[in-house]
């Protein structure tokens, strides 16, 4: 399996979308490059699992980019990398398919939409630089592709957004740069132990290698974490979520909290833990205590939400809250719980905003309150609105359950009582989580139908039922098949944090 | 030595007169002479100097060591002649209209031969001949916009403070000439000793000098007047060919001068840097004319630049160049644009570029590559370019100025982004319309995308940059 | 004190007066002049240095007759672009001129 | 050994039908009643066969215990080496029981519901959600794995949000279905804490490998768990204690049961099955599965019956001043199962001791029979009313000549009046109960009485009292009161259940560990029986007749009436909780806090930038003296810091 | 002498009298270069300066000032902040000044001649000034050229609008 044809297809994709002229002709492209990311993906998976022995990285390629630097090219996957990648191409696929029609978007603001070729350029640029980073295993290039798959956020939100859309978009690509301004920081803080060791690099292999002593290791780890804790929202870098989330156009919110938040666990668990096991050991009580922080307290704002997508934004900063934990939690049980909590969450989160989305787009509202009885005339959506709270909230045999758990059961293997007590705060929130999904699902869906005019609303279009039912696939496989995937990262854990955890 | 031996060496400088010498018979002997093909002529004889440049590999020195040529000079003589010449086409719109196009290209060449003097100079009294022919001429072109007060006025602070801070600088010079005994690089270098607190004094003004011609905070303050009043031609010559045959002469003075000193003067010039960075980021923040914006962006450019300059290693040497190849691609691609839009409806202000891209989609789309390449985004070459420089202080172990550098990238990224804002996003009752643009202008900006857009990935061109480039 | 340092006292001194006046001048003509004053006193360091340290070669000579050469340019295009801002403002005062801030 | 595999068609059943139905219901939607009954049936006729395999043609080990077979074990989700979720079939005489009853129950009502929903929009939605639960509930019954049962546990507290919520153009029914989620999954917080200490201690989620553990008293798990000490409990009874607040959430225990009431908004039927007989009784199915480890520690043990009797006390109370006949019955089951509970709290493991187990399960079964019937029954008078007000109904007895037979058999039998089975199982726990700790028999008994009271007060309200055509409500006076077969179906054969029920020997059957030689207690039954008896006849006496004793009674006791008719002001706190403090004092400022501080702080950092900005473009004065300025200053001090201090 | 005319240089308040002030400290320092029998640079700074830079500012008052006027008074605050700035740098520069050592030969006695400052003009060698000769000359070449685009230019075209 040749690696970069992950990050060759969505290219090609931009580049073939670029020279037609015609909207409807660039998302059919879009959609077929998608889809062809998505073989893609199964096929690593698919010989990833035939020939794995489960440790090391698979279809490994290193290409000499600046030998003056040591900088390579250099690909790679492990399970982690495997999950993210499926994640990433599922969600691609089912954002285009929502985008179907943004060419003219319906929302309530007349400004967006339009432009749909510019629109899935971007869509796919910025999946690019998700698919890069996540197989890179050279720091410089895992940067490169982070930089890459943050600035056409902006656009995405500023051109087809809705609400304070500018404001927000700002704030979060000024956030997210601030975040990956740290993470630059700890990266060329490497690059400099590794000159003074005597090894100029930026190879994640040969970084790992590297003895550090504690203080570097203790200056490089916050950087490192909380540059990447931007991004996957953690306590207090959060707010940029909510406000982005909520004025993005429904395929960007997709992408923001499916695959960028994702980005941030990734790059926490891949790159500072891993690379700072002792200091990422040092650190754990506090970032445990922002982590609990961020599942309650993000919990418990979003109790407060009118708008359902802010709601669904808020829920998932205390679904990331998870993340962190797990990683935080430092049992390879938790890791592998916060790997499956990012698949899960962005393959929910997904679905969450898709519906959302599409609700948003029929009734022009998004305050649940102005909603009611929506289950009624879109009998579709609001299955699909349900089955993704039920998986937010952690019901068994969806995604959410699965990697709930494990991070639970994961975090409960430290003996002492304040792992124990961080635990069971993190798991108090499944309550609250409850609370708040059946709030939105009573106030939204169910009830009597508010407005007349609600009552012609028509149910989800073949691309919107394609794009849940895949979503909603995924989310149901994860839930009730999860071992093949779990065992996959739990040796690929083994092989990564096996002398430093539990 | 023969004549030819001597051409060979000053090929640069040689032709460059010749071509100045032209434009002066041109211009005493026939007035009618039609503008374009005197224009043709000139970035013609551009392109031959670029391409006979890279004929064999001159080194040594003549003049007594007043004139030093080896092939690091002669890539920075490379550089800025590539920028000039580049400057020339997106110029030529205005240039035809203009009717002292001949004096501008007599001072334009007069200015560069005095930048190749001064980059090849082995010698203080000639560095000063060099700036001074690289700054004079350069003041008067500055009031090349007869029509707009504006470009006097720029004019003016420009002439006033350059000269205050040439003499500021001539003052180090003497004293260093008092201590040293000679003017000679060489020698300085030779009898150049830490002790000496006269000596640090005479640097310190020397950096002072420099700094003022690369515009680093707080010796920047002229920058950004002149700049927008200047032609826009003349804005993007001093925002990119100015201070890069400066920086040049910097680093050669810096290293084989001052090596001697190089603790001092680093610590010196990550505090400058730190500085430059972050006032001309916060200056551009506010501004609503786009030309000043870029001079301000530019002033922050210059403290990206001096990391290079402060790791005194080679690779920060190559990064300097590489960092600013792209950023002559960079510059002059934003001003091109600029210089498109001010020529076809004359409007300079961020606020006039609203909803842009719906009328000229080309335009906004090479303007925002360019944007990103400035800022730092990849794939542009921006990206790799200050991660390069970036990664230069990595390894000399800058960490607390390179966070200032980060965050000072996030800040840019703002103002930036206003920009493409206003071109994207931003919702105008009254957008420019779509007008013609001549197709000097279009190659420029076709140019200068591809170039941003793959320089990054020609991983050889570093690799020859740096085979070039030497450190302390 | 020698009579070196001594020379040395007053072309230190002019040149700060130089610095002085320039900094206190609003007129942009006594402005250039300040500065003349400034390169007088640099021509003087290169004269005394040549003179008492270096008479065996005459750069700090060269040196100086280049300065006042380039002096007489500098002058001349300030001069110039003076005149020509003189006709659009109507002043050569730098408070009156300027249009260019923040 | 026997190969119970073919269990996993019993789960596989109902979940092949909620898939069809649910997917492609809308297609056919009356067939859908259909096929999920025919699967019900297949269902149960599964599990009868299975039940006759396990206690007929199997028999007690060596040690005189049902074995405990594992018929199935999947490895799902692997943990960590040591623990994993296991997907399996668990078989030993708890499980066959309850797959008996869940099987019966749910091929009843989802017989009875044909014609009761009958004409509904969502009717095919309608019977998969009750297949989903169906599936869920065997699916819990079966596990082998706490984790296992867990996620069926989650599973069913859904299907019973969604049927709570069948009606959801009904606020009072969407209320009610997030209530009751809400609540139980509040408790099973507890249960999940109670797992993860468990399964930390026991390193397994095995249930056999935990009770394995844990009944060891000198193994070093066992000392581990027990020495471990938070707050002054043993960790395992901390993990113990907490999972029976799972269960008693699932169990409407108080002070979780506020729930139960409410989800009577739920269509009859779904009241019946899950609300009556099966999910309710979830609760003590997970004390009586781990019943062994709660041997060990007498503590948990104690908490169970204390909250169980106290519960059994406090619901019979309420129940007697309800007017809602279906609030009466979740009054009702509340408090039967309390009963239960309590008899695990006062059961031993061993030996004689080990009656109140047996007489808890006992319990659970007939209880699942007679409750079923009573909603069942229930659901028939309201189907023909249109109401479920006591007030609309009396003297039904003439329209509804079998619905009153079968109503007035399953009456006596809740009040312990033999034959009928609930006497047997009752008079179980109290003997049990008396056995063990006498306050616990007394509270026992006077529950007793009081049920006897309130049941009757019902029976005699719907089937008695004022004539038939005084009574309101919406009945079309002339029609035929009884309702069509499918109705009546399920209703004679719970009937007949109910009868016969009592007469097996379910000791021989159900039991902690070894054989159960129970003795007959004449004196306690006639106890027993004759609380039942008073009961009766004091509601005989007021609600027989329509007279203004009760009004005049209730008045006497003014604010005492008052407050067991308002449940005891239990909601009201609930409320309190959750919308002054959860949402007005915790999550309204913590929004706040959020969009004011922590974003306030991101903007402060944006607004200082700018407000620097504004400061620092004034150096850019415009004036040539002023540049220079900054020009020499920075120059002097570059010379200053280059030569003296750098 | 030097110092005195060249305070009043920058001091005075008529512009007028600054420039003759100028002229004075000009004369003053060629003077000190005579003194220092520097006779040729002597010559160029009387010649250069006085005779051309001198007079072209003085050309340039007449254009530019109605005859006159006084130069406003900068404000008292600006000067004595600026006064002390500068004093400052001038005691910190002449103290480093005054304590660096320099190896001080003796005087050579003799005057360079013109002839010498000639050939070493034309030298290319070691030593030699041919290069910067010919540069200063393009410079002052470009200078005349720059000076006369904008002076005459602007000039044509005020004409014109006129």
């Amino acid at each position: 399996m040749n690696l970069s044809l992950l990050i060759l297809i969505p290219f090609l994709t931009v580049l073939a979308i670029l020279l037609v002229k015609d909207g409807k002709m660039a998302r059919v492209i879009a959609l077929a490059g998608s889809f062809a990311q998505l073989a893609a993906a199964l096929f690593m998976l698919f010989s990833y699992m035939k020939l794995h022995d489960g440790s090391r990285l698979a279809f490994e390629e290193s290409h000499v980019w600046f030998a003056q630097w040591n900088i390579n090219y250099h690909i790679g996957v492990d399970a982690i990398s495997i999950a993210m990648v499926l994640l990433t191409s599922v969600v691609l696929v089912a954002g285009v398919l929502v985008s179907w029609n943004i060419e003219k978007s319906t929302t309530s603001d007349p400004s967006s939409g339009g432009q749909p070729k510019e629109f899935f350029i971007l869509l796919l640029l910025l999946a690019t630089g998700a698919f890069g980073f996540f197989i890179s295993v050279d720091l410089f290039t895992q940067f490169f592709f982070f930089e890459l798959a943050v600035i056409p956020k902006y656009l995405l939100i500023a051109i087809w957004g809705s609400g304070k859309k500018e404001y927000a978009a700002m704030k979060l690509v000024l956030m997210l740069m601030g975040g990956s301004a740290m993470v630059l920081i700890g990266i060329l803080g490497f690059y400099h132990f590794s000159v003074a060791a005597g090894t100029p690099t930026f190879d994640l292999l040969a970084l790992s290698k590297l003895s550090l002593t504690h203080n570097q290791q203790m200056f490089l780890f916050p950087l490192l974490f909380a540059g990447f804790g931007v991004l996957s929202a953690m306590f207090p870098f959060h707010t940029w979520a909510p406000d982005g989330h909520s004025s993005a156009p429904t395929a960007a919110s997709m992408f923001l909290a499916g695959i960028s938040m994702k980005l941030g666990g990734y790059g926490c668990l891949r790159v500072a833990v891993y690379l700072l096991p002792d200091a990422a050991r040092e650190y754990s009580p506090y970032i445990i205590i922002l982590a609990c922080i961020g599942i309650l307290y993000g919990a418990f704002v979003t109790l407060k939400q009118r708008d359902i997508k802010m709601m669904n934004a808020y829920s998932s900063v205390s679904h990331c809250g998870f993340v962190i934990l797990g990683i935080a939690m430092f049992t390879k049980t938790a890791m592998v719980g916060a790997v499956l909590q990012m698949v899960s969450h962005g393959v929910m989160t997904a679905l969450f905003f898709a519906v959302i989305g599409m609700i948003y787009e029929r009734s022009h509202t998004r305050m649940g309150d102005e909603m009611g009885g929506l289950m009624k005339v879109m009998p579709f959506l609001g299955s699909v609105f349900i089955i993704a709270g039920l998986t937010s909230l952690g019901l068994p045999g969806f995604s959410g359950f699965v990697a709930e758990m494990t991070v639970f059961v994961g975090s409960f293997q430290n003996a002492d009582l304040f792992h124990r007590v961080a635990t069971i705060i993190a798991t108090a929130s499944i309550v609250v989580t409850a609370v708040y999904i059946l709030r939105a699902v009573g106030i939204a869906l169910w009830g009597p139908i508010k407005k007349i005019e609600f009552e012609k609303l028509p149910d989800a279009a073949w691309n919107e039922k394609l794009a849940a039912g895949i979503l909603v696939v995924a989310i149901v496989i994860l839930g009730t098949m999860p071992f093949w995937l779990s065992d996959m990262i739990y040796k690929t854990t083994e092989t990564l944090f096996g002398m430093a955890v539990k | 030595m023969s004549l030819l031996n001597y051409i060979s060496m000053m090929r640069f400088e040689a032709l460059a007169l010749g071509v100045v010498i032209m434009l002066l018979l041109v211009k005493v002997f026939s007035e009618k002479m039609n503008a374009s093909v005197v224009l043709g002529f000139v970035n013609l004889s551009l392109v031959a100097l670029l391409g006979i440049s890279f004929v064999g590999h001159p080194h040594g020195t003549a003049f007594g060591g007043m004139f030093r040529i080896d092939s690091t000079l002669m890539l920075e003589k490379q550089i800025i002649t590539l920028a000039l010449l580049l400057i020339s086409l997106q110029a030529n719109s205005w240039l035809k209209k203009h009717s002292s196009y001949l004096e501008f290209y007599v001072l334009i060449l007069s200015v560069i031969i005095g930048m190749y003097f001064m980059i090849s100079s082995g010698n203080f009294l000639m560095f000063y001949l060099g700036l001074e022919m690289a700054t004079i001429p350069l003041a008067s072109l500055a009031a090349f916009d007869f029509d707009r007060i504006k470009s006097a006025e720029g004019a003016g602070k420009m002439i006033l403070s350059s000269a205050f801070s040439s003499a500021i600088l001539l003052f180090g010079l003497s004293i260093l000439y008092g201590t040293t005994g000679s003017l000679d690089f060489n020698r300085v270098a030779e009898n150049f000793s830490l002790t000496s607190h006269l000596e640090l004094l005479a640097l310190a003004f020397l950096l002072a000098g420099f700094a003022f011609k690369i515009s680093v905070v707080p010796f920047h303050l002229w920058t950004a007047d002149t700049y927008e009043g200047s032609p826009i031609a003349v804005t993007s010559f001093l925002s990119v060919v100015s201070k890069g045959a400066a920086l040049f002469i910097f680093m050669t003075a810096l290293y084989q001068v001052f090596g001697a000193a190089h603790e001092k003067w680093m610590n010196a010039l990550v505090l400058l840097s730190a500085l430059t960075m972050t006032i001309g980021n916060l200056f551009a923040m506010r501004q609503s004319n786009i030309k000043r914006f870029l001079a301000f962006s530019s002033i922050s450019q210059a403290g990206y630049l001096l990391i290079g300059v402060i790791t005194g290693s080679s690779l920060g040497m190559a990064s300097v160049f590489y960092f600013m190849i792209i950023y002559i691609f960079s510059n002059i691609g934003a001003f091109t644009v600029v210089s498109v839009v001010s020529e076809n409806t004359g409007k300079e202000n961020i606020d006039d570029y609203k909803g842009l891209y719906k009328t000229n989609p080309m335009l906004s789309l090479a303007l925002m590559v360019f944007l990103f390449s400035l800022a730092g985004i990849p794939p542009t070459a921006g990206f790799f370019g200050k991660l390069f420089l970036m990664t230069s202080g990595a390894s000399a172990g800058l960490i607390a100025l390179l966070i200032i550098a980060s965050l000072n990238m996030v800040i840019s990224l703002y103002y930036y982004l206003r920009i493409v804002k206003a071109m994207f996003v931003d919702k105008n009752e009254s957008p420019l319309e779509d007008f013609a643009k001549d197709n000097y202008s279009k190659f420029v900006l076709i140019f200068c995308v591809i170039v941003i857009l793959t320089l990054g990935f020609c991983n050889y061109i570093f690799g020859y940059l740096q085979s070039l480039s030497f450190g302390l | 004190m020698s009579e070196m340092k001594f020379i040395l006292l007053i072309s230190f001194a002019l040149f700060f007066i130089g610095v002085y006046g320039f900094l206190t001048r609003r007129n942009m003509i006594t402005m250039l002049m300040a500065v003349e004053l400034m390169l007088n006193a640099v021509n003087i360091n290169f004269i005394v240095f040549n003179k008492f340290l270096y008479a065996e070669k005459m750069d700090g000579l060269f040196f100086t007759i280049f300065i006042i050469t380039i002096a007489a340019a500098e002058a001349a295009v300030a001069i110039a672009i003076i005149i020509n801002l003189y006709r659009k403002f109507n002043s050569i005062n730098e408070n009156e001129i300027d249009t260019l801030k923040w | 050994m026997v190969n119970y595999s073919y269990i996993a068609l019993v789960l596989i059943i109902p979940l092949a039908v909620f898939i069809i139905t649910g997917l492609f219901g809308k297609r056919f939607q009356s067939f859908s009643g259909i096929l999920g009954t025919a699967g019900m049936l297949a269902a149960a006729c599964l599990s009868y066969y299975a039940a006759y395999q396990y206690f007929i043609l199997g028999s007690r080990g060596a040690d005189c215990a049902w074995p405990t077979i594992i018929a199935l074990k999947q490895t799902w989700l692997q943990f960590s080496p040591n623990l994993r979720i296991e997907m399996g079939i668990m078989v030993d005489s708890i499980s066959v029981m309850m797959l008996v009853v869940v099987t019966t129950v749910s091929l009843m009502v989802h017989l009875y519901s044909i014609s009761y929903m009958h004409g509904e929009e969502r009717f095919s939605t309608y019977y998969s959600f009750l297949s989903l639960f169906s599936f869920s509930m065997l699916g819990l019954v079966i596990s082998t794995n706490i984790f296992q049962m867990y996620m069926f546990w989650e599973l069913v507290g859904v299907s019973s949000f969604l049927l709570v919520g069948f009606y959801f153009t009904k606020p009072s029914a969407v209320a009610a279905a997030k209530k009751a989620f809400i609540v139980t999954r509040f408790a099973d917080l507890g249960f999940l804490a109670g797992i993860l200490i468990l399964s930390f201690y026991s390193e397994s989620l095995d249930f056999q490998t935990i009770i394995h553990r844990m009944m060891d008293y000198n193994g070093s798990i066992f000392l581990a768990a027990n020495s471990a000490s938070f707050m002054g409990a043993s960790a395992l009874t901390w993990a113990l204690c907490l999972i029976f607040i799972g269960g008693a959430g699932k169990s409407a225990m108080f002070p979780l049961h506020i729930w139960l009431p409410d989800a009577m908004e739920g269509p009859t039927p779904v009241s019946a099955l899950i609300h009556a007989a099966t999910m309710v009784v979830a609760g003590v199915f997970l004390v009586a599965r781990l019943f062994p480890v709660y041997s060990q520690i007498p503590a948990a043990l104690d908490v169970v019956m204390y909250v169980g009797a106290f519960t059994s006390l406090f619901a019979a109370i309420i129940a007697c001043t309800q007017t809602d006949i279906k609030r009466v019955l979740a009054y009702s089951t509340i408090s039967q199962i309390g009963y239960m509970m309590f008899g695990l709290g006062v059961s031993g493991y061993w030996g004689d001791k080990a009656l109140g187990f047996s007489g808890s399960m006992f319990h659970l079964f007939t209880h699942a029979m007679f409750k079923a019937l009573l909603f069942l029954g229930a659901g028939a008078v309201i189907h023909f009313i249109h109401s479920n007000e006591m007030g609309d109904m009396g003297g039904l007895r003439k329209k509804m000549p079998l619905t009153n037979i079968v109503f007035l058999v399953a009456c006596l039998a809740i009040s312990g009046i033999p034959p009928f089975s609930g006497f047997f199982s009752k008079e179980e726990i109290l003997t049990a109960a008396f056995n063990h700790n006498k306050l616990i028999y007394a509270m026992g008994l006077v529950t007793a009485a009081i049920t006897a009271f309130y049941m009757f007060r019902l029976y005699f309200s719907i089937f008695w009292n004022k004539p038939a055509s005084e009574a309101g409500g919406h009945a079309d006076a002339h029609s035929h009161g009884e309702a069509p077969v499918t109705m009546k179906i399920p209703l004679v054969f719970l009937c007949l259940a109910t009868l016969v029920s009592g007469f097996i020997p379910f000791n021989e059957f159900v039991t902690a560990f070894d054989k159960l030689e129970v003795e007959f207690h004449l004196p306690l039954a006639i106890a027993a029986v004759s609380a039942g008896a008073i009961g009766i006849i004091i509601a005989t006496i007021l609600y027989l007749k329509p007279s203004t004793m009760p009004d005049k009674i209730a008045a006497t006791l003014g604010s005492i009436y008052q407050s067991a008719h308002r449940k005891f002001y239990v909601d009201e706190l609930y409320l309190f909780i959750t919308q002054k403090v959860v949402f007005n004092l915790i999550s309204a400022p913590a929004a706040w806090f959020d969009r004011n501080v922590v974003d306030g702080m991101m903007n402060l950092i944006a607004d200082v930038t700018e407000n620097f900005s504004d400061e620092v473009k004034t150096f850019q004065s415009g004036k040539i003296s002023g540049y220079v300025m900054w020009f020499f200053a920075g120059a002097i001090l570059l010379s200053i810091l280059i030569v003296y201090v750098l | 002498m030097i110092l005195v005319f060249g305070v009043l240089t920058v001091a005075s308040r008529k512009i007028f009298r600054a420039a003759i002030f100028l002229l004075f400290t000009l004369i003053n320092v060629a003077a000190l270069y005579f003194f220092l029998e520097y006779e040729f640079i002597a010559a160029v700074q009387i010649v250069v300066y006085v005779g051309g830079i001198v007079v072209l500012i003085l050309f340039s008052l007449f254009l530019t000032h109605r005859v006159n006027s006084d130069l406003p008074h900068p404000s008292a605050m600006k000067m004595i902040v600026t006064f002390l700035a500068a004093f400052f740098a001038f005691g910190f520069v002449y103290t480093l000044l005054y304590w660096h050592e320099f190896a001080e030969a003796v005087p050579v006695g003799s005057a360079v001649p013109v002839r010498m400052i000639g050939k070493a003009m034309l030298n290319y060698g070691e030593g030699g000034f041919v290069l910067p000769f010919e540069v200063v000359s393009i410079l002052l070449l470009a200078a005349m050229v720059g000076c006369i685009a904008i002076a005459f230019k602007t000039k044509l075209k005020e004409h014109k609008a006129s």
